[in-house]
């Protein structure tokens, strides 16, 4: 660990972004080269080539399977991780500020994100049948625990101090948590949407391989049955980079809300 | 060492691929002179990966799996055996279904597109002059999710395993369009083979010889539907005897009693194979490369024809 | 005419063997308009007061009253904090204008930045508090509580980061808007000079638990920015004696920080 | 929402763990009535009735299988938790401290947490067998990625004063990390830990599915298959039961920790 | 016999047309056991100026040096910091013993309690920060600094919290200690009076961007809290001057935020 340097220092930039892109960019080479060279010891054709990779995306491209699954898959995210947000803030902001609800009803919530996803699709099936609501549904179970702990969380972390002094200018309740509660907790809540996405993402493909098999999931219990292994490499490649996008969009947000923290942190 | 089988499956099954445990628990192998040990994996594609990466000798894997990875390019991989070659697979519907023929424009559950269920109900559907092209398909994968489609009443009908079927709840809610004679009738393809690797072929022929010969034995003994129910019923006290007694009826002719294994057969069950969608495209394979009948036929040489 | 009044008001902090009463039987009322300073050690309760007349915190014994009702948190008064509790996230236009929940929004922006103006701000509008120096942001503090033009104004040292001239101009800056614009004023202040300028009344609190120990009429004509009380015979006088009490205060209560020093 | 009352306050003590326990007690009974309800509704007994499942819990125990699972999947996760705990704290301190580094490896955690962990089963398999080792790398990819980046935000949201106060005294930067930054991370560790916890118990299951078939999660298949859906749920609430175990006893330890925190929070 | 050097030293916050000087050419050098005071008006630039001296921040242009070396943070100098910067999950005794890391524990703990006990806190050794008042905390971040027992004290309005009689026993505590314990410090002060007792030399600083204005010798006998200094003619006459100079400057610099206030 390097040590802290000094820092809202006088028009010192921080590591520029240009610096940051090149050693992204060396640490994925890096990674590439390694699998390259796992693909070529991994006895039997278990990792292909990254040769062999690009050539089946190309192929899978041109088809147009690739875009349709992908399509199918993003309507699925979407919803279920929309749905995921809409509820999971405002009931994490409702158990941090009233306390006793909180205390209740966490344990549940504690013992609903522990159970595995699988064991409620025949529940979900009965309920909600095969389409994209019972996939919707599976997606949203997923996405919503870390979004509704970490908003749980970031409430109760909130600065008494700063509440205090809203509550003396006459801030209703509302207005304390929209100005100064939430904002407080915008860190806890990127994660929670951070990490809610990538679960997400994830249970998109188990809910496309638990209830009607389509989209991405889909492809992938295809082409991993059938051995294709460069085709199911692509698959898992176009998760990651969903992944990274949606990720990466969450940033630009925080940062764009986060301009008071004065540039030249480390 | 012990030699480690690999299986999918989770507990004694009700099909005839129960030689497997029960020769275990009856010392088959033990009086052929091997130690074995059963290692439990859900499904093929991890037998495959688990017999690549050395967790056991020998796995039971589905025959379509084997010939895709041996036209992709796998060569070390040889069937010896089949324990389990019959079809022990039949169509069910929701109750007011009665007759193959009213299934068209209806939803029909299968595992995916191109998969081996969905080609084989294909066949047995066109058997009976049903198109499946007419029906609503949902490719609903694992086999309990299908089951459980049904008795949701989520889609109108679909392929299952008689094991799936005969653990299901509320049986009598579902009807029978299609029984596994008709099955086996339509498509004499051997699904489920034993394979091993040439390396474990070179190095432990003797304890391979000796697991088929339990099996085999195993097989020739359960042929008698009373034993099998016997010792069933101790495998699994969760299934009523009667139940078992029906299984053994249908099963009477399934047991792989010369080791399950035949040119033919298998010639069938490639051309058959090759002409579904999962296969299009692919390069053809010789028997030769991946099966070799050398330990099976030693065994038979020793143990003799089958009787009766 | 009584605005405020606290009827023998006990508060302790703390639970169990921690328990530590901060207030004892504290009785005062203010009048409608008046300026009244407290006066007392380091860690006597003088916050606290101010706590409980904003209605942040409720009494464990006796009575705060409002107008003879309990006080509404920002309904009746405003407070400028000791520690400023500034909103990091907001500019300090934003964090003025956060005091005025009930104007519109233009009428906001426009009232935040007469007071922004008032304190000496205008041109750090746009800044967020991490751009400010300690100074600069009690003056922030100072306009939000002054920006909603409040019934009571409430005090807690508010210009004790500000250099001796600054201080000295929002001294008067004060004074000007209470004539203008009158308000009862429970001010807390570290220094006997401020708290003699200020004041129409000084309150004397002794250390832990706190307690009103003397009441002081200041009896200099307002308006008190013209002509230099400090040179009127009286003042000196004041000042001695308030100095006297506090030191006495200081170094002789057994509850005092400082008891038995010299 | 209720407005934040008055705190800090004198002596006032929050709604009492007492209440709380019947709050939680009643909301309990709520679901189980609302399971018992479900139970005779859904058809064709998909849903056990509460009766039905502690019949067959009370057999599960007497057989011993319900101890014996329990056993092997506790081995697995505890295992694969722990390793997640010891790499995820340090790696996601590390990328909170040193901002390059951080910036560099962190769209590359995003992409692995947005994988599915069943798209790496062969892989793992063909490294690491189907035992304990690969049992417990399936639950430590799934558990380490809310802990890495959970304590990555919250060292990033740490307070620069006080960190230039402590190089003010010449504290080394190993002092910094343990006395100033990570104590101040606290609630993220927490939630962090929190999911992590969770999401292991989930990959647990996963993992005795998708290797050697074992513990809980062999059951869970087992039972899954054959439609013992009473016997299905004695294990899946076994599953919710640890996950509370798990995470109360998180509380407990934040608890101690966040002692400085005066009481009277609402 | 140069300790602290600062030569042509300047300083700009912000970034593109934000971009603020804070600093400008400033150039100052303070002799070993000094103790120098810094005057002047709300947001000149005197916490920038020490924190450049405590080595937290590096000079844009210029040099500044502790024995002809860069300063290293810790090292060389502790500081009192304007906003205290208490650790507030460490109790009072622990965010004093934090700030000697190179003691044992218990040599820690024992320096500790000795000046928790110089500033009042005995009985407070066990509170955490939030339970302390005001001007309790500032007293516990002045012990902080002060265990450190460093060679350069850098005080930020160490006393701006405390009521008249607290501040006037620390100003005295702290005058005996640098007399048992000789350290250089830099004083950062709003109080006219407070320079004039506490300085050796006093630096006037001109509002934004901050620059030197004019030194100022305190030739007062020490120990100075024996006999009253204010009553001499020569101390009145300085506080006047003083006095007027930051008047004027506050009123008339166009970088005051006050500038053209009347
Ligand atoms: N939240 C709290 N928990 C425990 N004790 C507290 C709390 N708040 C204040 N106290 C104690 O109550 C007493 C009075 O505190 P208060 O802040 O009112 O003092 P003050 O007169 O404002 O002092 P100062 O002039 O130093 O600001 C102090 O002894 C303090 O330690
Ligand atoms: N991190 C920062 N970013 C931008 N501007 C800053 C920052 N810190 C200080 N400034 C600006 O630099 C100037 C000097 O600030 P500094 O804190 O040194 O003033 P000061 O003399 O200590 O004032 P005060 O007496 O009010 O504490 C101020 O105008 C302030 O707005
Ligand atoms: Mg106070
Ligand atoms: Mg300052």
């Amino acid at each position: 660990m390097t040590g802290p340097r000094p820092q809202n220092g006088p028009g010192r930039r921080p590591a520029g972004a240009g610096t940051v892109t090149l050693m992204r960019l060396a640490f994925l080479l890096c990674l590439i080269l390694l699998w390259a060279l796992a693909a070529a010891t991994v006895p039997r054709g278990m990792i292909p080539s990254p040769a062999a990779t690009v050539e089946a995306a190309r192929r899978l491209l041109s088809e147009g399977r690739l875009q349709g699954a992908l399509g199918q898959s993003l309507i699925t995210y979407g919803t279920g991780l929309g749905a995921a947000i809409l509820v999971g803030i405002p009931l994490g902001a409702l158990m941090g500020m009233v306390r006793l609800f909180g205390r209740t009803v966490d344990v549940f919530v504690f013992a609903l994100a522990a159970t595995p996803r699988v064991a409620f699709i025949p529940l979900i099936i009965v309920l909600l049948g095969l389409g994209i609501e019972a996939k919707a549904m599976i997606v949203f179970l997923g996405a919503v625990m870390p979004i509704i702990l970490n908003t749980y969380a970031g409430v109760q972390a909130r600065d008494e101090e700063l509440i205090e002094m809203a509550r003396s200018t006459g801030a209703s309740a509302t207005r304390i948590q929209i100005h100064v509660v939430l904002p407080g907790a915008l860190p806890f809540l990127v994660v929670g949407l951070r990490l809610g996405a990538t679960i997400g993402l994830i249970n998109t493909v188990v809910a496309e391989l638990y209830t009607a098999v389509s989209g991405l999931g889909g492809l992938l219990a295809l082409y991993g049955n059938t051995f294709r292994m460069a085709e199911y490499f692509v698959i898992v490649l176009a998760l990651a980079a969903i992944g990274v996008i949606v990720t990466e969009s969450l940033r630009l947000l925080e940062g764009r809300l986060s301009r008071w923290r004065l540039p030249g942190r480390p | 060492e012990p030699f480690r089988l690999i299986i999918s499956d989770l507990e004694t099954p009700l099909v005839p691929n129960s030689v497997v445990d029960l020769a275990l628990a009856n010392g088959y192998f033990e009086r052929a002179g091997v130690e074995v040990e059963l290692v439990r994996v859900q499904q093929t594609p991890m037998a495959m990966a688990a017999l690549q990466a050395g967790e056991g000798e020998m796995a039971n894997v589905s025959t379509d799996a084997l010939l895709q990875m041996v036209a992709r390019g796998t060569s070390d991989l040889r069937a010896v055996m089949s324990p389990n070659k019959s079809l022990p697979f039949l169509i069910a519907a929701r109750p007011d279904i009665t007759d193959p023929a009213q299934l068209e424009g209806r939803s029909f559950g299968i595992g995916r597109l191109g998969s081996l269920d969905h080609s084989l109900s294909a066949k047995v559907l066109a058997a009976k002059g049903v198109d499946m092209d007419r029906m609503d398909l949902v490719p609903l994968g694992q086999p309990a999710v299908r089951a459980q489609a049904l008795l949701a009443g989520q889609v109108d009908a679909t392929t299952m395993s008689i094991g799936t079927w005969s653990a299901m709840p509320d049986r009598d809610s579902v009807s029978i369009l299609v029984g596994m004679d008709d099955y086996f009738a339509a498509a004499p393809v051997t699904t489920k083979v034993n394979v091993v690797t040439t390396q474990v072929l070179g190095s432990r022929r003797a304890e391979v010889e000796a697991v088929i010969e339990a099996l085999v034995l195993a097989s020739r003994d359960f042929q008698d539907p009373d034993l099998w129910v016997e010792r069933m019923v101790v495998a699994r006290p969760d299934v009523a005897r009667e139940d078992l007694m029906v299984l053994a009826e249908a099963y009477r002719n399934s047991w792989s009693v010369d080791g399950g294994l035949t040119r033919e057969e298998l010639k069938v069950t490639t051309e058959w194979m090759y002409g579904t969608e999962d296969f299009q495209g692919l390069r053809p394979v010789r028997l030769e490369e991946w099966t070799d009948f050398g330990p099976l036929e030693t065994v038979l040489r020793k143990l003799g024809p089958a009787e009766g | 005419m009584t605005h405020v009044r606290l009827e023998q008001v006990s508060l302790a902090f703390g639970q169990g063997t921690d328990r530590m009463p901060a207030l004892e039987r504290v009785s005062l009322s203010l009048r409608r308009n008046e300026v009244v300073v407290v006066l007392g050690p380091s860690g006597c309760g003088k916050t606290t007061l101010l706590r409980l007349v904003a209605g942040l915190l409720p009494p464990d014994e006796g009575r705060v009253s409002v107008d003879d009702r309990p006080p509404r948190p920002g309904a009746d008064a405003a407070m400028v904090f000791q520690s400023f509790r500034l909103i990091p996230w907001k500019s300090a236009r934003e964090n003025v204008a956060f005091a005025l929940p009930h104007l519109p929004r233009a009428e906001a922006r426009a009232r935040a930045d007469a007071y922004l103006d008032l304190v000496g701000l205008s041109r750090f509008a746009k800044s967020w508090p991490a751009q400010l120096s300690g100074g600069m942001r009690q003056r922030l503090a100072l306009a939000r509580a002054l920006a909603a033009e409040p019934g009571i104004l409430l005090m807690d040292e508010p210009f004790a980061s500000l250099d001796a001239q600054s201080r000295e101009l929002m001294q008067i800056e004060l004074m000007r808007l209470m004539e203008r614009r009158p308000a009862t004023v429970l001010f807390v202040t570290h220094s006997v000079d401020e708290a003699l300028i200020m004041a129409d009344r000084i309150l004397l609190m002794s250390p832990r638990p706190g307690r009103v120990v003397e009441e002081l009429e200041v009896p200099f004509p307002r308006p008190r920015w013209e002509g230099d009380i400090r040179a009127l015979p009286l003042y000196a006088e004041l000042r001695r004696h308030l100095w006297d009490r506090l030191r006495d205060m200081v170094l002789n209560d057994p509850g005092s920080d400082f008891h038995g020093r010299r």
